[in-house]
């Protein structure tokens, strides 16, 4: 029980993370794959953000009144990563267009085929 | 006295805001097309987040935390019959006509 | 000043020097920028590894804040060879460079190019410099998108699903490195790689230690493209500019090897990695079938291009062999073979380079009896061919020797085996390269076909003679990757 | 009642996760990721990391949400059904789950004060930040000070974004300064707009200045500064926005950010100390934080604003009347 009570969350972001890692190998649409990473990207943001609380804590804003504070750390942390989520998906979805305009589709399988003939 | 009162009255707004929320939402279900669904989120949403809104300002006093929230109130003001407009708008442009019997379901 | 802050200005010059390249309008100015960047890279490097040769391992603390609560700078043996590398193969394809970004580049790109390639370098030396976990990601990504656009800006439009297929694979590496990263720090309170080091021992026995080691290896298993992670690889060095596909063959799966190295050996420790999970096991049969797979794919390629990416990946599985040997040896084998191959390989994509320049294609059919027309070129891929054969006074066959006295020692004789028969395999596609090359006649008329420019050739041949030179001496270089090995190897014993 | 916060919203998110999922209507899916997005920008409040919220917000859910909504103007709207079902991805997925989940089990339970992460490292910055740095939030003094290298590397990791955009997709000048061609249905968008776009930016510098003290910072500022300009194009055609800010200002202003972050941390090592210690620019330590915070807060501003500006028109100016792509009407 205590298990289920500490972890449960985890569990969850794991569900999440994975519907994300999914769809980004399972979809032949290249925006849904860039989609996918962002979900899964997310997720993973959500696991670090989770490891931070600390029961009865605060933001980590220094404020008179108030002692105990959420780790900073991971915070930082994934502050980081978000920005380097949002240069990840801009790039992907630039080549998401370029591949568009020199290929006319946006789906892997029929990218695939077009390859081939050529 | 006065502190127990103001403490309702910011429920009571909460509450209220709160069930004019959900009535907009159960509206954007059950409403037959695009332009009345609309309607029933424009009204309520602006009414049960301002009132949402006041009661918290009730609950924060006379603080930054109160000036805060009333920007935030001016700005939903503007910006939510805006946006409402701007996607009625652009449902018209793209030929999108209300209906008017409902029981031909849009 | 300057040599007291050699570790971060060893990094800092590149990142500072993009941007500025970026605001040169000119494609000339960029070029020149990225060329004095690049040796200015070389010079820091060598000074810091006698830096290191002389003093030991340098930490530089930025901000000044102690660890583990600031990002630290940490070079040992290791990481000032691996720079050394990465600094060599900068300085050499860039004067390589001009000419053949001129051609394969439309002109607005230009200036973008080298912006990105300086973020490139700037990333990689940054991974190889870091002590801290997370500051890894982070140069990795630098590293990573930089790569990505470096890829997409060839000519054929396959060179954007090959880069989008990159970006997709590498971001999924990337997050799971994070993923693992996440769980070190989550039950060690730190991020600093020896900080790490030392709290990790008390928690090794967790399962999420356990899944953390398997998440980290897994990612930059992805970036170093071992099989069966590779299939990014062929497809992002054949439709690369050239000049990109010999800056990436020659340094970035390289860093990747480093960073397993520094995974297994100095965070996680020989005992946890090798004894507990069996790592060694794993990667040893992994490195196997990259090997013949890779070798044996290449044989029938016909695009030189595509052939040359193959036989990479059969190469780093000869240095993972190396290290899953997990002994003083098999480690030194392992740095040793990733020194020389960064020389062999940067060496043949350049003379392919060259090619592409003079015929505008790598296929084999088109390539007959350019031995008259362009003979330095030619000789240039023999000789790395050579070299990557493993024929003896070649640093090739450096390598392979202490691949195979390493397995050796460790009485693994089937593996020193393996290691000859694949050589076998190499002849065979090396072979066809000559005999097309060579002995074919041309089939039909290459009218104004003939050397490759003198900037690009004598970059080439200066990686070959370097390769030559491996081959007749190679003391420093086997002694160098020894102490670092040996450092490796010693410092996570008790 | 943090558990019962923490599910649903953790509900809301496994809902939005599948239906994304789910659905083939790639507009819809853009939506549904823009909800996800501010349901876990919600959930980070609640787990009182509000500058990563600010954060997720305004770029999750703000310019993540518009990029997609571009691409998908430029691509197609409907996601093909795939050709063939293979097996492979779902029972990679599942291992990998699997394997997550079996590192849970040792893991220190969520919100336990002993974890070691709460024990190492952290309790310090929130400790010595009063008397080292100065500054309120802690998170800000981590990010800009104790590990201001890492956000050294984020902003080149944006830069590496914007001239990666701007070699894949280029940035055109126009010469038009041509009106949508609905100009005149946008009377209302455009005079709120108008009313808005001084107070979006007052609000970015809001935010950047007060990131010591509260929420935001350079980031935050940077992606709100952009936000007011892509409102300004969206209602008064591309043209006009490229007058107001020209693409060829966006470039330098991009180099110019990075470049003023690394000057900041150059000055460190001139003055004798290492690269990006704040110590010495003042005389005495605590201003000299204050200062370089200032300083590299403002550079990641710029850059961030810069890039996220080059990143928009690129897209938008893909195709003729770009911006028409997105507009309301």
């Amino acid at each position: 029980m205590s298990t289920l009570l500490g972890h449960y969350n985890y569990w969850i972001v794991i569900v999440l993370m994975m519907t994300g890692f999914y769809t980004v190998i399972a979809r032949p649409n290249l925006v849904k794959k860039i989609i996918g990473l962002f979900i899964f990207q997310t997720s993973v943001f959500i696991l670090f953000i989770s490891m931070a609380k600390v029961e009865g804590g605060t933001a980590p804003i220094i404020e008179e009144g108030y002692s105990l504070y959420s780790n900073p750390l991971p915070h930082v942390l994934i502050l980081t990563a978000i920005v380097v989520g949002l240069a990840t998906t801009a790039l992907g979805l630039a080549l998401v267009v370029r591949i568009q305009e020199a290929y006319g589709t946006t789906n892997e399988d029929d990218i695939h085929v077009q390859d081939e003939t050529d | 006295m006065l502190d127990i009162l103001l403490d309702i009255l910011s429920w009571i707004l909460l509450l209220g805001g709160a069930l004019f929320l959900l009535t907009g939402a159960i509206g954007v279900l059950r409403f037959p097309d695009f332009y009345s669904r609309l309607h029933a989120v424009s009204v309520c949403d602006t009414l049960g987040a301002g009132m949402v809104l006041l009661g918290l300002m009730l609950q924060g006093g006379l603080t930054l935390v109160t000036v805060k929230l009333m920007l935030i109130f001016y700005f939903m003001v503007f910006s939510g019959p805006t946006a409402v407009h701007a996607l009625a708008e652009a449902a018209q442009v793209s030929g999108l006509d209300p209906v008017e019997d409902d029981r031909e379901d849009g | 000043m300057l040599l007291s802050n050699l570790p971060a200005l060893q990094v800092v010059v590149p990142l500072v020097s993009a941007p500025i390249c970026l605001l040169l309008r000119r494609p000339g100015h960029a070029w020149a920028c990225a060329l004095t960047v690049s040796w200015a890279v070389l010079v820091m490097a060598v000074l810091l590894l006698r830096q290191v040769a002389l003093e030991g391992t340098v930490s530089y603390p930025l901000g000044a804040w102690a660890t583990p609560w600031g990002i630290e700078y940490r070079i040992d043996m290791l990481a000032a060879l691996v720079i050394l590398v990465i600094a060599i193969i900068g300085a050499v394809v860039m004067p390589y460079a001009r000419r053949s970004v001129m051609q394969e580049l439309d002109d607005e790109h230009i200036g973008a190019f080298y912006t990105c390639y300086l973020l490139c370098l700037t990333g990689l030396l940054g991974i190889v410099v870091t002590g801290d976990a997370f500051n890894l990601f982070v140069f990795l990504e630098i590293s990573s998108l930089s790569s990505y656009v470096l890829i997409s800006l060839g000519r054929d439009r396959r060179a954007l699903t090959a880069a989008f297929q990159y970006l997709v694979m590498g971001t999924i590496g990337a997050t799971f490195i994070l993923i693992g990263v996440g769980l070190m720090y989550m039950m060690t309170g730190t991020l600093n790689m020896a900080d790490l080091a030392q709290r990790l021992p008390a928690v090794d026995d967790t399962r999420t230690v356990r899944v953390a080691f398997a998440f980290v290896t897994v990612g930059v298993s992805i970036k170093l493209a071992l099989f069966p992670l590779h299939i990014w690889l062929p497809n992002a060095y054949i439709y690369a500019p050239s000049v990109v596909s010999i800056f990436l063959a020659a340094t970035a799966t390289k860093v990747g090897v480093y960073v397993l190295l520094r995974l297994f050996f100095t965070v996680f420790g020989v005992q946890f990695s090798f004894d507990d999970m069996h790592v060694g096991d794993i990667i040893m049969w992994l490195a196997i079938a990259a090997v013949l797979t890779g070798s044996l794919v290449a044989i029938f390629q016909d695009n030189l291009k595509r052939m040359l990416a193959y036989s990479s990946v059969a190469q780093i599985g000869y240095i993972v062999l190396g290290i899953a040997l997990a002994t003083g040896a098999g480690v030194s084998a392992g740095i040793i073979y990733l020194f020389n191959h960064a020389l062999i390989k940067g060496a043949l994509f350049m003379a392919l380079g060259g090619i592409m320049l003079r015929l505008g294609s790598v296929e084999l059919r088109d390539l007959h009896g350019l031995l008259r027309q362009m003979p330095w070129t030619v000789a240039a891929i023999i000789a790395g061919g050579l070299s990557l054969i493993g024929v003896p006074l070649t640093a090739g066959f450096i390598s392979k020797w202490y691949l195979v006295a390493a397995a050796l020692e460790g009485g693994l004789w089937p593996l020193a085996f393996i290691v000859l028969a694949s050589s076998l395999l190499t002849v065979i596609y090396v072979w066809r390269i000559v005999e097309a090359t060579c002995f074919r006649a041309a089939g039909d008329e290459r009218p104004g076909v003939r050397e490759a420019p003198l900037s690009m050739l004598l970059p080439t041949w200066l990686l070959i003679a370097l390769n030559l030179y491996i081959g007749v001496d190679a003391e420093v270089l086997t002694g160098l990757a020894d102490t670092a090995a040996a450092a490796l190897v010693g410092e996570a014993l008790p | 009642m943090q558990h019962l916060v923490d599910i649903v919203l953790l509900g809301l998110l496994m809902i939005t996760g599948f239906a994304i999922v789910r659905m083939r209507s790639l507009l819809a899916v853009t939506m549904l990721t823009s909800i996800y997005s501010l349901f876990s920008a919600l959930l980070f409040v609640v787990l009182d990391a509000v500058d990563v919220a600010l954060t997720e917000a305004a770029i999750g859910a703000g310019i993540s949400t518009i990029l997609l909504l571009a691409t998908v103007a430029l691509t197609t709207e409907y996601e093909k059904v795939p050709s063939h079902r293979s097996l492979l991805p779902l029972l990679v997925v599942t291992l990998t789950g699997a394997a997550l989940i079996y590192g849970t089990l040792d893991m220190p339970h969520y919100g336990d004060p002993n974890a070691p992460v709460h024990r190492h490292v952290a309790p310090d910055y929130i400790e010595d930040t009063p008397e080292e740095i100065g500054v309120p939030n802690v998170v800000t003094s981590v990010l800009a000070s104790y590990r201001g290298y890492d956000t050294l590397g984020e902003v080149t990791v944006i830069f590496t974004a914007g001239v990666g955009v701007l070699a894949l997709l280029g940035v055109h000048l126009r010469k038009r300064t041509e009106q949508p061609s609905d100009y005149h249905k946008l009377v209302v968008l455009r005079v709120i707009a108008k009313l808005f776009f001084p107070l979006i930016l007052l609000f970015a510098l809001y935010v950047l200045f007060h990131g010591d003290y509260g929420p935001g910072g350079g980031f935050q500022a940077g992606v709100i500064f952009a936000t007011g300009f892509v409102l300004y194009a969206l209602t008064h055609g591309l043209g006009n926005a490229e007058r107001v800010i020209p693409p060829a200002l966006l470039g330098i202003l991009a180099a110019a950010g990075v470049l003023l972050y690394s000057a900041v941390g150059i000055e460190g090592m001139l003055l004798g100390g290492k690269f990006l210690e704040y110590n010495v620019l003042a005389d005495d330590p605590v201003s000299g934080q204050h200062l370089g915070i200032l300083l590299i807060e403002t550079g990641v501003g710029i850059t961030v604003a810069a890039v996220i500006l080059i990143i928009y028109f690129g897209f938008v100016s893909r195709r003729p009347g770009g911006a028409d792509a997105q507009d309301p009407s």
